[in-house]
């Protein structure tokens, strides 16, 4: 099959888009120009025009309140932040508003916006470009929050947004946009709410999310020449969360490691180990573990940026002691 | 007065403008009845709000600023927006939705506009396209979207959001400005300059009385007029949803009014001394609908006897719709997913293919990305 | 000992600090009126003038950018929301500027900033006046969150808040602004990261916030009847948690109810379920239950407002269900 | 020119209008050494960036938009508080900070104005009161409140904050005016309008280049000078400052200038082609430091040899402050905890009594509360 970047898979996927309805159009400070937004939205301006591709001014909270706005005269509004970070400005707008207003129009009215938010991590970018509040808009009612990890779930998961009636927050993490997976041609959906099981293993359960999906997968091939059968989770969309693909993992290993490219406290990280907790929490072979980032802003100098950002030895570590914690018997199948 | 402001307004003493000259009879009849329809149901409204209790939820009155939503209820289409602040039931009214739905909603039943979800400052009729809200702003800034939306789809709808003068210090009202001057969108702001925001002047707040002045700095044309003068309130109106209609852009339009009741609620917070009775009395004995139905009787187009027939008619209505509100049931067995979320994916069912799986490829080494 | 209610008690706080230093100042809408925030402000103009509490134009983000300025110049801001709500337009003052200030400085400026946030719960506030989201400040390093649910921690926790040295959220939930408490009249402080023990009891832990602490102890009456021992703990403030004071009481009872008042969702009840899970996660005598709002936006009508806020009742069945659920072996002393 | 606009500053030709009659000699020469000093620090940071690939962060350098800062760095005073946005460097040398301690920042090193932590688009030194931030328009929210703390403790010192044309499109930007002007705030509004967002022109952000008449409507003495005429920014920022620190309130003082670099970054992004040869061409033939030496050598003012000495001294400052920045250790072993919080509370020991325990009463009733 076909291999695309990251990057590629979501132009692909805005292409397309614009393609198959005209009520679909892009908003977001310079992304008519030919960087694109890391290479994002090379080329559509090309194809679509700048009344489909509007450079917006460096206003955030209009330009959200404007696309609920515009939802409500029948379009279907992909907007655009270059950094999350930018997208502070905005949270009136989504949490006042966009996400509660399917709510209180009582069902009578949807906001069907697409909101794309980049994650910055890498090359000094310092506390004020590297943020990612996942776990905020995972907490907010009547909003979506993906966070696709290979470029095949980057296109079906967009295209699911813009198509669907719900809200729905992309991150995207800057380390993922040179990564390639088989991406098909088609317009296809991914669906919100279906984790993927990227590998099999019956001595510990690794929850990953975005950024750290591929440091989960490394992690869990170090351990396999250790002879430490790991099951690696794709969560892919944290709102809504598969908890029964979560919870039918760690019913079968007793195990669980949450790796979450954020923040420790109150994270997804957090919510993944209490939905488990709840449902086996007495039934556990280990103490759960999570591997997030310190409860720190994001130093600029790259010797505390490495400090900062767990890899996948640290993942692989976290593995090791729930697995060694406990004798080491196989839990029997579930 | 060179320049319209508040001070200017009690300076010149009770307003003696308001004129029918070549004025349409239905028309001014048409204001007439909608302003004192209002007038009757918040009175109404009021005078049930706290012996019954029943209607639990924060509202905030327009008695004595019916003037724009009347002018509005005149000029807009049904397929136009309108956007609403916290005090929303002229808005509402404006836009034609039923004003039973409007008291179901306020009595919190299955009924109500939002089916009880949002009480009076939340208030919105999706099928009317009016849309309020509580928090300061954020409908101005949805305004400024539905505008774009029209213009990018070449639709001929216009899209009016009315506010108080304290929405204007938010930063957000002046993206919206900005944006609506740089695209030329078909919309009107309509701001009711009512002095107060809850019991702070304008003064205290802003560092003069020249909202329109800075908001003309953007490019955008404004009138700011004496807003219980519903005639020129109308023509006003009217002039700045045809010129947004045609394409030529947006209007905004300052109307200096006051607010009689409390800032919320049926009781008066005249115990907090923020205004004067001097004041008060000034601006009631400017009651736009005092001040039109002077002209009207002047000129035959209102009497003692029309006049109590439309009292009788509202009033008839708005005790029938209290008692529809006080009848309806209570919504029970919330579904707060549903609530929350659709369930449905109808366009994406039509477009998209269903999922494939791919085989991502774990061995690829992780490119950490470049200085920008 | 005196009684104050929550209101008065932090009028008196407020009032003491205005007393105790020159540098401190209140800024927010409308709070030099007789109505004065529910009573908390209600006086102090009187006493302080205008220039020391600042009737602040209706721009929130304005309001906390600006306390930030003016505690480099050496002044300690509180700033007041009538409601939590109102504040979101403030994130990215707090998110990107003030929560981060002392980091970004490496140590050098600190910001001193208190912010007072009111929860609107009650008579149909709907959804634009009733959220809590303290799990989103929690989630933020560089910032504390206290929810003092006493008119005692109220006062205790203000004062150490202005006087203290990092920029602090104060969530008051409005349902407790009338209830009593022995409230000493010295200005004292109460220190963050130190919950309290309420009710001591062996069969359950019982965690509750802010305004479910009353409701959390009413719960524990009515199982009291039942011979169900309950341990309640007021956390008093979510960031910091007091982690050692939960464990110690879970390792006791082994049994673990968390009532937050905020959506379930990636909750500080998820965060007080995982910090508890990853210390005692294998050694659970039931899985541990939380019970917050549903993850939905706040109703106004009366009878969803009943369904959506968790009373009592609520809490007893769930501490019941966590209770019942193994064999009611009292565990032993840890 | 009637209104200064850039399409008015480029129809009107090569600029003229620099003049040093009356111009105190020592000033200019302040003026000029700190402008070229500047520019020969970018430069050498420019050249420095890429083959080393130390500095790992990004950099928005200010090359051709010297004027400002020189004009700050002669005005402000030691305790007065300067605020920057993401093109940091000038403002940071305007506040007189020290050169090595920006150079290691940029190299992450302990050494740096901020132990690596910030990097040079978060810049700050808060024992120079110079603070930067790479969150458009944010500090210029900031230094309203210092501004506002000086004012509410009858302080003298004056609150100045520097950004970008693009930095008035953020709605807070408005809400700073907005109360600036109120209170009549001791505060500087300095606007270097180059005519881009990144890469994006004003004109397709804005509905018009009248950023200082929008300004002034909100009651702020607005001056629009040409910003790379250095005498005549300098005057400005003078008499700015000079009113603010004497209680006569706020200025917006718009600059409008250019930047010859890339938005980010040592390397052109020229590749984008956002702007044309001609515009970078008319600008470099307007370059502030140009313009300045013309007049200066015609006066006396500056020769061959002064100018050689001055580029050969902050050659070898560069050089060394670039050298320390490579030998500074890099920060280790994070305290994340302490890197966030304060630890210590000296003002609540000092003020505070320590804490007692409260016998909550347990059994009141929970009483819901009332209407509003
Ligand atoms: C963001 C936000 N901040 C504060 C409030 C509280 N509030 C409710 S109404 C009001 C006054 C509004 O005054 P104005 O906009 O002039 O409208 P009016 O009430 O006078 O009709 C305020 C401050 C709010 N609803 N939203
Ligand atoms: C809130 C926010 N939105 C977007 C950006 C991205 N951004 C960085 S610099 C810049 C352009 C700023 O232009 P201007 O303010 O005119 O300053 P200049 O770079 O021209 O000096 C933008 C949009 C940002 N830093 N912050
Ligand atoms: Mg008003
Ligand atoms: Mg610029």
């Amino acid at each position: 099959m076909r291999s695309l970047t990251y990057a590629q898979a979501i132009n692909e996927a805005l292409g397309q888009a614009l393609e198959l309805s005209p009520s679909v159009f892009l908003a977001g400070q310079m992304i008519d120009y030919k960087s694109g937004v890391f290479g994002t939205t090379t080329g559509l301006v090309e194809r679509f025009g700048r009344e489909r591709l509007l450079d917006f001014p460096v206003a955030e909270s209009l330009m959200t309140s404007a696309a609920l706005g515009a939802a409500l005269a029948g379009m279907r509004p992909v907007i655009i932040h270059q950094r999350h970070d930018f997208m502070m400005y905005s949270l009136d707008a989504i949490v006042n508003w966009l996400a509660l207003w399917r709510f209180k129009s009582n069902g009578e009215s949807n906001a069907p916006v697409t909101i794309r938010t980049v994650v910055g991590r890498g090359w000094g970018q310092g506390p004020q470009h590297s943020k990612s509040l996942h776990a905020w808009f995972a907490h907010l009612p009547g909003l979506q929050v993906a966070m696709p990890a290979t470029a095949h779930d980057a296109k079906g998961l967009m295209l699911e947004s813009i198509f669907g009636e719900n809200p729905t927050l992309i991150v995207e993490h800057r380390s993922l946009f040179s990564m390639t997976d088989d991406v098909p041609e088609e317009a296809y959906r991914v669906p919100f709410g279906k984790a993927v099981v990227r590998r099999s293993g019956g001595d510990a359960t690794l929850t990953a999310v975005g950024a750290m999906v591929p440091t989960a997968l490394r992690a869990a091939e170090i351990l396999a020449e250790e002879s430490i059968d790991v099951e690696v989770i794709d969560l892919r969309t944290v709102s809504p969360l598969d908890v029964a693909t979560l919870c039918n993992s760690v019913s079968k290993t007793k195990r669980l490691v949450v790796a979450d490219p954020a923040w420790r406290s109150v994270s997804i990280a957090a919510e993944v180990m209490a939905v488990v907790c709840e449902k086996l929490g007495d039934r556990l072979a280990a103490q759960p573990v999570r591997i997030c980032h310190p409860d720190s802003h994001t130093p600029m100098s790259g010797t505390l940026e490495s400090a900062y950002y767990p890899g996948e030895q640290q993942l692989a570590a976290a593995v090791r002691e729930v697995c060694g914690q406990s004798r080491r018997r196989r839990p029997h199948a579930a | 007065m060179t320049q319209l402001t508040h001070a200017a307004i009690r300076a010149a003493g009770r307003y003696t403008g308001l004129s029918l000259r070549g004025a349409d009879p239905d028309l001014v009849k048409r204001l007439h009845r909608f302003m004192l329809r209002l007038r009757i149901c918040e009175q109404a409204l009021m005078d049930e709000y706290h012996p019954a209790d029943e209607m639990r939820c924060p509202i905030h009155f327009c008695i004595g600023q019916e003037a724009a939503p009347a002018a509005l209820h005149e000029e807009l289409e049904a397929e136009d927006y309108l956007f609403s602040h916290h005090r929303s039931h002229g808005y509402y009214l404006a836009k034609r939705a039923p004003l039973g739905a409007l008291v179901a909603e306020l009595y919190g039943k299955e009924t109500g506009a939002n089916g009880g979800r949002a009480g009076s400052q939340d208030l919105s009729s999706p099928v009317c396209r009016m849309y309020g809200g509580a928090i300061l702003t954020g409908a101005v800034a949805i305004s400024v979207g539905a505008a774009l939306g029209e213009q990018l789809r070449g639709g001929r709808q216009v899209s009016v959001t009315g506010f108080g003068e304290a929405a204007t210090e938010e930063g957000i009202f002046w993206e919206a400005v900005n944006f609506a001057a740089l695209r030329k969108l078909p919309l009107v702001f309509v701001c009711e300059n009512n002095l107060y925001s809850m019991y702070s002047p304008q003064l205290k707040r802003q560092p003069d009385d020249g909202i329109s002045r800075r908001v003309a700095a953007f490019g955008v044309p404004t009138e700011t007029i004496f807003g219980n003068d519903v005639v020129a309130v109308h023509q006003s109106v009217a002039g700045a949803v045809a010129r947004a209609r045609q394409g030529e852009g947006p209007t905004f339009i300052e109307t200096y009014t006051y607010r009689w009741n409390g800032h919320v609620g049926p009781e008066s917070d005249d115990w907090l001394e923020y205004r004067s009775e001097d004041e008060l009395g000034f601006w009631k004995d400017n009651c736009p609908l005092a001040l039109l139905e002077e002209r009207m009787l002047e000129s035959g187009w209102l009497t003692a006897q029309s006049k109590e027939q439309i009292v009788r008619e509202s009033s008839e209505e708005i005790a029938a719709a209290i008692q529809f509100a006080k009848d309806s049931p209570f919504p029970t067995s919330p579904d707060w997913q549903g609530m929350n979320y659709a369930a449905e994916t109808p366009a994406a069912d039509a477009l998209l293919q269903a999922s494939s799986s791919s085989q991502f490829d774990q061995n690829q080494t992780f490119s950490m990305p470049g200085p920008y």
